[in-house]
């Protein structure tokens, strides 16, 4: 299939990008590797009429260190984040999920900032990025804006990012490198998950339970208060709203919840 | 597709009931909806729904199949298309009044929605959860629109 | 040394390896436009009114044609009467994804700008999609002048009561074999060309000449004039028997613009308008003794045919009816059937068409009679077999004879392979310790109806006839070109026949080629389908290449001057026996057959060439035993395959490399039905909602198992080769296989059925109790 | 329209052609090198990778205006001791890899990007490289066996 007609705009600062979105609108989409995007369009699901090209702006790659925590650029890709030694160090729960992304293909292209930016549910480095407390810097007209995971996913398929807005960095506070686990549960191996958890620390976030990636409260609540792990991982879907569809009811989601919650505690704490 | 939303405001039964029945008070209570154009009991008009990157705008028409002042039933058959293919869409809203007392009114809408073409064929798209929010959005303005009133 | 039964690298592999396959969409002759359909993206609707003034406006479209524009063209042929399909739809659409409409435009990009312009108001229809949902009282009619979406119907003759009361026990199963979307990586397209020096279409075939025929008959024009290539083609599986409807109106649409007009599907498309397959409903009861001895049978069969009623999808329930009571001795079988038209994509021939169905349905029974006995699902097989001196065996058809075979020994063998005690051993740990997953061996002992075949087992299906053509030509350098009416598509024909040819005709097999697909250059073939390859157009080289040797032979001996009867061929040269040295080489030979006045007498020039149009007097019966062993995980359901044993016997073997290579693709497909893939429409709408490869889940890499492979062999009698057919197997034996090693991995739970795809949710309701 | 110059199996090519043209159309339709496919929409079937700077890539997710003055290899661009093919190649051919030959380019060169980062894979490793790549015929063992053989005859050099 192919891609109705648009106009390819490439940019080589934020600032161009930024502008660019604010003078086309609604009709303007930021265009990283793509990998959201292009199937969306090839589809015709998604129609915009300006692609906003950031793929030539360099001060979005890379990967460095930066006193307490790490700092990813948007444009960084899956694979080079699974491959990172900085990432396998300082917050390999990370770089765990990267490698679940896709296909090799996929993570080649692929970016953390594309794949955080569309706001899928089912993202698995949205969901391992909450779990590692994440942050996530928006860069717009009026500067920069620091928002933590908690804030940044809004609703199905929408975070806080502004449409003029271009997400630029992703802070990931420097980890353990134990006590973590991120545990995929799919049908067929490349495949989006039907259900997710990342445990990280304290931390028990869950994929694909609802429209964004939701803290498991009760099971935190429950950890903390010295409840086994299959009691904890009993509250698993409290609080969720998974949907139905192809691969999995609500009912069953619901179950996965628990199962992951639990095998994700347990391998965290064969990590410490 | 069957979606059930309920709630109940503070107004008495008839006064809910006119402001339910008159399409150009409650259009504007669906998110991204509009009305072009009334020709006689027909009325047309468009609603933009954007979901993430996609931005569906369909154009159709709305018109009553029924208002039963006597049973306070009125059932609202609209359908669209998106200008671009991306599908079609079809939906009878059934709206229930029922008085809880002499001032407040319980508002039962039940919706059979019907989506063909790409959007509907999308499965990852999580349509039932798109949908059921946008109606909720609908019912909660509307909510909001008899209780003003 | 002989080449048939050698693993010979295939002639086909360096083109397509290094990317100089020619697929029908790498055809880009100057001055082609490209066409799109508009689809119904409703499934059950009349249609109002198309707009196509905006599409017409539209940049780069040659013309937008409704079927209006075809209405002095004939409906698509091998249709039921008042159940035909248009080319196009005119008043009424009855799936979604039906074509209604076409754009064309100066490319691809241009047409798939121009095709969502087109406005299509429809009024809607209910949709049904299910058997059950059509024939609900009251359920909307696809054909309302039929009153009924019951197509046809064949019921038991005898409903064998008297057998199941005599009968120790009986018991019944409603089993549902899914419907599955075949999903050959290359999608279905066609490039057509009409010129003043007649029509050629470039088209994804599994059969040129079939399509020829009915090509030249609905355009009404000579044969002669009307060229059909099917170039390499990627994949068919069945789903490219079919008359898609861009084969009849690009030939026409190329007419009238007089440029060259290709159709592409993209894989969307291709969800919705290539057929799909399967999609069966069977109600089941079985009498049996106490030692699970099987008396009777009766089946009775709802076919799903999507709408309209495919030529081939009328035919499948027949198959399965014939094949209902597999490799077993069942005194009394009845079987019935109906075929039901729905609001969904057409069903036709899937990998096996009608035999992995009705192989699923007797193995899943034997093992529901091992559970009711609890005799050994393997000694219930066991104690039911035909025994191998008891071919040829008469079915409760008599269109069904079984040729030969050796159950107890296949399954002998799989057991062997499998080391059954040791498996069983592992499954009772693992039940024990709550940790382990659930271990569940299932087997599956298979026959299926194959090599079409006889004479009247294709016209059934619409076919001119069921022989295979070989034409075999020496050039004047003894080299080799041989002409095939059997085309493939991916099964490897061009090494096969060079392989039989070479044992043969003793020349080398880098001087024969082998030239498949093209209208203009084979005289006449029927298809690659049903398993028939090597028995049918194998055999035809086979006998065609001894008939030339005779007058090959005899012009050596002419040369050599030595009786015809001494002389042997070897190494590319003709020799006498008993006299080392005297020969003459293949070269010399092939110059000869060119030159009359060396030739003798009674021969003319051009004499080394043969045809032969190959006829078996019966089909042949591959069967095989299959094993698998799961492990299921307690927690979520999600199955895992350990190990998948597959013993084939497809009779003669010509290229072992090749053999394997169907098994195994006919078993990841099976593994695949078994496992994960199911087209799903809303019930409430009818729209199809596995309609890309995002939600319809083929299982790749990872997701499959490597196969443990033996082999027995017994003789087809009924072709030259005593070659059996092993494009199928795979797909027909597999699936009972895996889906009896899971419900055996549950059967402390009490799970006696579950219907395939056995996803990880099934299974966990299933092991929670619920439905 | 874009004037997009790409560097296709070491040679330089410039076409005149929209922005929204996927990397898959500018290889078959501008470059006319046909040896990658197009199997699906939606990124899962793999038939259309190519190496994009030496990396696997799916060229129908890839718009050509990305990749404006990179380098790509497709399927024809391999080359190698065998014959003329590469040990991939030959692997494929040796083992049986493929049978209808239509995802084959796209395996090949995944499994070619594979054996440069990974000479000598793992059969799990193996399988989890090709996890986006599609093949309807083989059942996948005997693929796996190509890339094997491919490593043992030099395919990761």
């Amino acid at each position: 299939m192919i891609p109705a007609l648009f106009t390819h705009v490439p940019v080589t600062t934020i600032k161009e990008a930024s502008d660019a979105l604010n003078h086309y609108g609604d009709d303007a989409k930021l265009l990283a590797g793509g990998h959201s995007l292009i199937p969306l369009m090839k589809l015709r699901l998604a129609t915009p009429g300006y692609l906003i090209d950031i793929a030539r702006i360099n001060d979005l790659r890379g990967i460095r260190e930066d006193k307490d925590k790490l700092v990813v650029g948007a444009l960084t890709t899956h694979e080079q984040i699974e491959n990172s030694p900085l990432i396998r160090k300082y917050a390999p729960i990370i770089g765990a999920a990267a490698k679940l992304v896709g296909d090799p293909q996929v993570r080649n292209r692929g970016t953390i900032g594309g794949s955080v930016a569309h706001g899928d549910a089912a993202s698995d480095l949205s969901v391992a990025l909450f779990g590692a407390n994440a942050s996530f810097v928006a860069t717009g007209p009026n500067g920069k804006r620091v928002i933590s995971a908690v804030d940044f996913f809004l609703g199905f398929w929408t975070t806080a990012l502004n449409q003029d807005d271009v997400l630029t960095e992703i802070h990931i506070p420097y980890a353990p490198s134990t006590n973590w686990s991120y545990q995929k549960f799919t049908i067929r191996s490349q495949d989006w998950a039907v259900v997710s958890v990342a445990v990280s620390g304290s931390n028990i976030i869950l994929g694909a339970m609802g429209e964004i990636p939701l803290r498991a409260e009760k099971c935190e609540q429950a950890i903390a208060s010295g409840a086994d792990f299959e009691q904890a991982a009993s509250f698993a879907d409290e609080g969720t709203s998974p949907s139905s569809d192809i691969r999995a009811s609500a009912d069953y989601r619901r179950h996965l919840a628990k199962v992951l919650v639990f095998d994700a505690l347990t391998e965290a704490k064969k990590r410490s | 597709m069957d979606l059930n939303h309920e709630f109940i405001v503070n107004v008495p039964i008839a006064n809910a009931w006119t402001i339910l029945t008159d399409l150009e008070l409650i259009a504007p209570c669906l998110p991204g909806a509009q009305l072009t154009e009334i020709d006689g009991d027909t009325y047309f008009g468009n609603v933009k729904v954007k979901v993430g990157p996609i931005l569906a705008q369909f154009e159709g028409r709305a018109e009553f199949l029924e208002r039963n002042e006597v049973e306070h039933r009125a059932a609202l058959k609209g359908e669209g298309r998106d200008k671009s293919g991306k599908g079609s869409t079809s939906a009878t809203i059934t709206a229930r009044l029922e008085a809880v007392t002499d001032t407040s009114t319980k508002c039962l809408v039940h919706t059979d929605l019907a989506i063909t073409g790409k959007l509907a064929q999308f499965g990852r798209g999580a349509l039932a959860d798109v949908s059921d929010k946008i109606l909720a959005m609908f019912v909660e303005n509307l909510n909001k629109l008899i209780a003003a009133s | 040394m002989s080449l048939v039964g050698a693993k010979v690298l295939r002639k086909e592999d360096p083109a397509l390896l290094t990317g100089h396959g020619k697929f029908v969409d790498d055809f880009s002759p100057p001055n082609s436009c490209f066409g799109q359909f508009v689809m119904s993206d409703q499934a059950h609707a009349k249609i109002i009114s198309i707009d196509v003034s905006e599409a017409l406006k539209m940049p780069g479209v040659l013309g937008v044609w409704t079927a209006a524009d075809f209405i002095s063209f004939p409906n698509l042929p091998g249709g039921m009467p008042d159940f035909e399909r248009p080319v196009l739809a005119h008043d009424r659409v009855r799936w979604a994804g039906e074509p209604i409409a076409i754009v064309v435009a100066e490319n691809r990009y241009q047409a798939a700008d121009a095709v969502p312009t087109v406005i299509v108001e429809y009024e809607t229809l209910d949709a049904v999609s299910s058997v059950a949902q059509a024939t609900a009282p009251g359920a909307p009619l696809l054909f309302d002048a039929h009153r009924s979406n019951v197509l046809t119907k064949v019921p038991m003759l005898d409903d064998l009561e008297k057998h199941f009361v005599k009968s120790f026990s009986r018991a019944s199963l409603r089993i549902v074999n899914q419907r599955c979307a075949v999903v050959p990586i290359e999608t279905v397209g066609c490039l057509a060309d009409w010129t003043l020096d007649g029509l050629t279409i470039w088209a994804t075939t599994q059969a040129p000449h079939h399509l020829r025929n009915k090509l030249a008959s609905w355009l009404d024009t000579p044969q002669n004039l009307c060229r059909v290539v099917a170039p390499d083609v990627g994949g068919g599986f069945g789903a490219k028997i079919v008359w898609y409807p861009e084969f009849f109106v690009a030939p026409l649409l190329s007419k009238w613009l007089r440029r060259p007009v290709k159709f592409m599907q993209t894989r969307s498309e291709s969800m919705v308008q290539m057929t799909h397959g399967r999609d069966q409903v069977h109600d089941i009861e079985v009498g049996f003794e106490k030692n699970g001895k099987i008396n009777a049978l009766r089946m009775v069969i709802s076919q799903n045919l999507g709408a309209y009623g495919d030529p081939t999808g009328l035919g499948l329930a027949t198959l399965t009816g014939w094949m209902a009571a597999g490799c077993y001795k069942i005194a009394h079988v009845s079987t019935g059937f109906r075929t039901v038209v729905t609001n969904t994509t057409p069903v036709a021939a899937y990998r096996g068409a009608g035999r992995p169905e009705a192989t699923f349905s007797i193995e899943r029974i034997i093992d529901l009679v091992a559970l009711k006995t609890n005799v050994d699902p393997v000694k219930v097989r066991q104690i039911n077999f035909i025994q191998p001196n008891e071919f040829p065996y008469e079915t409760h058809n008599e269109a069904v004879i079984y040729d030969s075979g050796d159950f107890p020994q296949a399954l002998d063998e799989c057991l062997r392979l499998l080391d059954y005690d040791a498996v069983k051993a592992e499954q009772a740990k693992n039940l024990a310790d709550k940790n382990a997953p659930l271990i569940g061996i299932g087997f599956s002992c298979w026959l299926e109806i194959a090599g079409f075949g006889p004479n009247g087992s294709l016209e059934g299906f619409g076919h001119l006839a069921s022989w295979e053509s070989a034409q075999i030509r020496i050039a004047p350098d003894g080299s080799a070109t041989i002409f095939i009416g059997s085309s493939p598509h991916g099964q490897g024909h061009e090494t096969f026949v060079a392989q039989i040819a070479s044992d043969e005709l003793g020349i080398p097999f880098e001087r024969i080629s082998v030239i498949h697909g093209d209208t203009a250059t084979v005289i006449q073939g029927v298809g690659t389908m049903g398993s028939r390859g090597v028995p049918t157009v194998g055999s035809a080289v086979k006998v065609a290449s001894e008939r030339l040797m005779v007058r090959a032979k005899k012009i050596a001996a002419h040369l050599l001057e030595a009786a015809e009867q001494d002389i042997e061929v070897k190494d590319n040269a003709f020799n006498v026996r008993g006299t080392p040295g005297k020969k003459v080489s293949w070269s010399d030979v092939g110059l000869t057959s060119f030159q009359p006045l060396r030739l003798p007498p009674e021969l003319q020039a051009g004499t080394l060439e043969e045809r032969l149009f190959h006829e078996s007097p019966n089909f042949s019966y591959p069967s095989g035993a299959y094993a698998c062993v799961v492990e299921v995980n307690r927690k979520t359901g999600k199955v895992k395959i350990q190990k998948m044993i597959v013993v084939d016997d497809c009779g003669t073997v010509i290229n072992p490399l090749l053999a394997e290579g169907q098994v195994h693709g006919g078993v990841a497909q099976g593994i695949a039905q078994a496992l994960y893939e199911q087209v799903c429409y809303d019930p409430s709408t009818g729209q199809p909602i596995t309609a890309n490869l995002i939600d319809y889940l083929i299982p790749s890499a990872p997701d499959l198992p490597n196969y443990i492979a033996g082999r027995i062999t017994t003789l087809c009698p009924n072709n030259p080769l005593g070659a059996k057919g092993i494009g199928e197997s795979g797909a027909v034996g597999s699936p009972p296989a895996v889906v009896n090693a899971v419900v055996n991995a549950l059967s402390s739970f009490g799970v006696e059925h579950i219907d395939m795809p056995v996803t990880p949710e099934k299974v966990w309701h299933a092991m929670n109790g619920r439905k | 329209m874009a004037i997009v110059r790409i560097k296709i199996n070491g040679v330089m090519q410039q076409h005149d052609v929209e922005d929204r043209t996927l990397l898959i159309h500018y290889i078959r339709e501008n470059s006319r090198l046909t040896g990658a496919h197009i199997g699906c929409d939606t990124s899962n079937c793999g038939a259309c990778t190519v190496l994009l700077n030496g990396s696997a890539v799916k060229s129908c997710t890839v718009l050509a205006v990305q990749v404006q003055d990179e380098e790509v290899t497709t399927v024809e661009g391999l080359s190698g001791d065998f014959n003329g093919l590469s040990p991939v190649q030959e692997g494929f051919r040796q083992q049986h890899g493929l049978q209808c030959g239509y995802c084959t380019p796209g395996m090949v060169m995944a499994s070619t990007a594979l054996l440069r980062e990974n000479p000598k894979p793992t059969e799990d490793d193996i399988r989890h490289a090709l996890e986006g790549n599609i093949c309807r015929c083989t059942g996948y063992e005997m693929i796996v066996n190509s890339v094997r053989w491919a490593a043992e005859n030099g395919g990761g050099k």
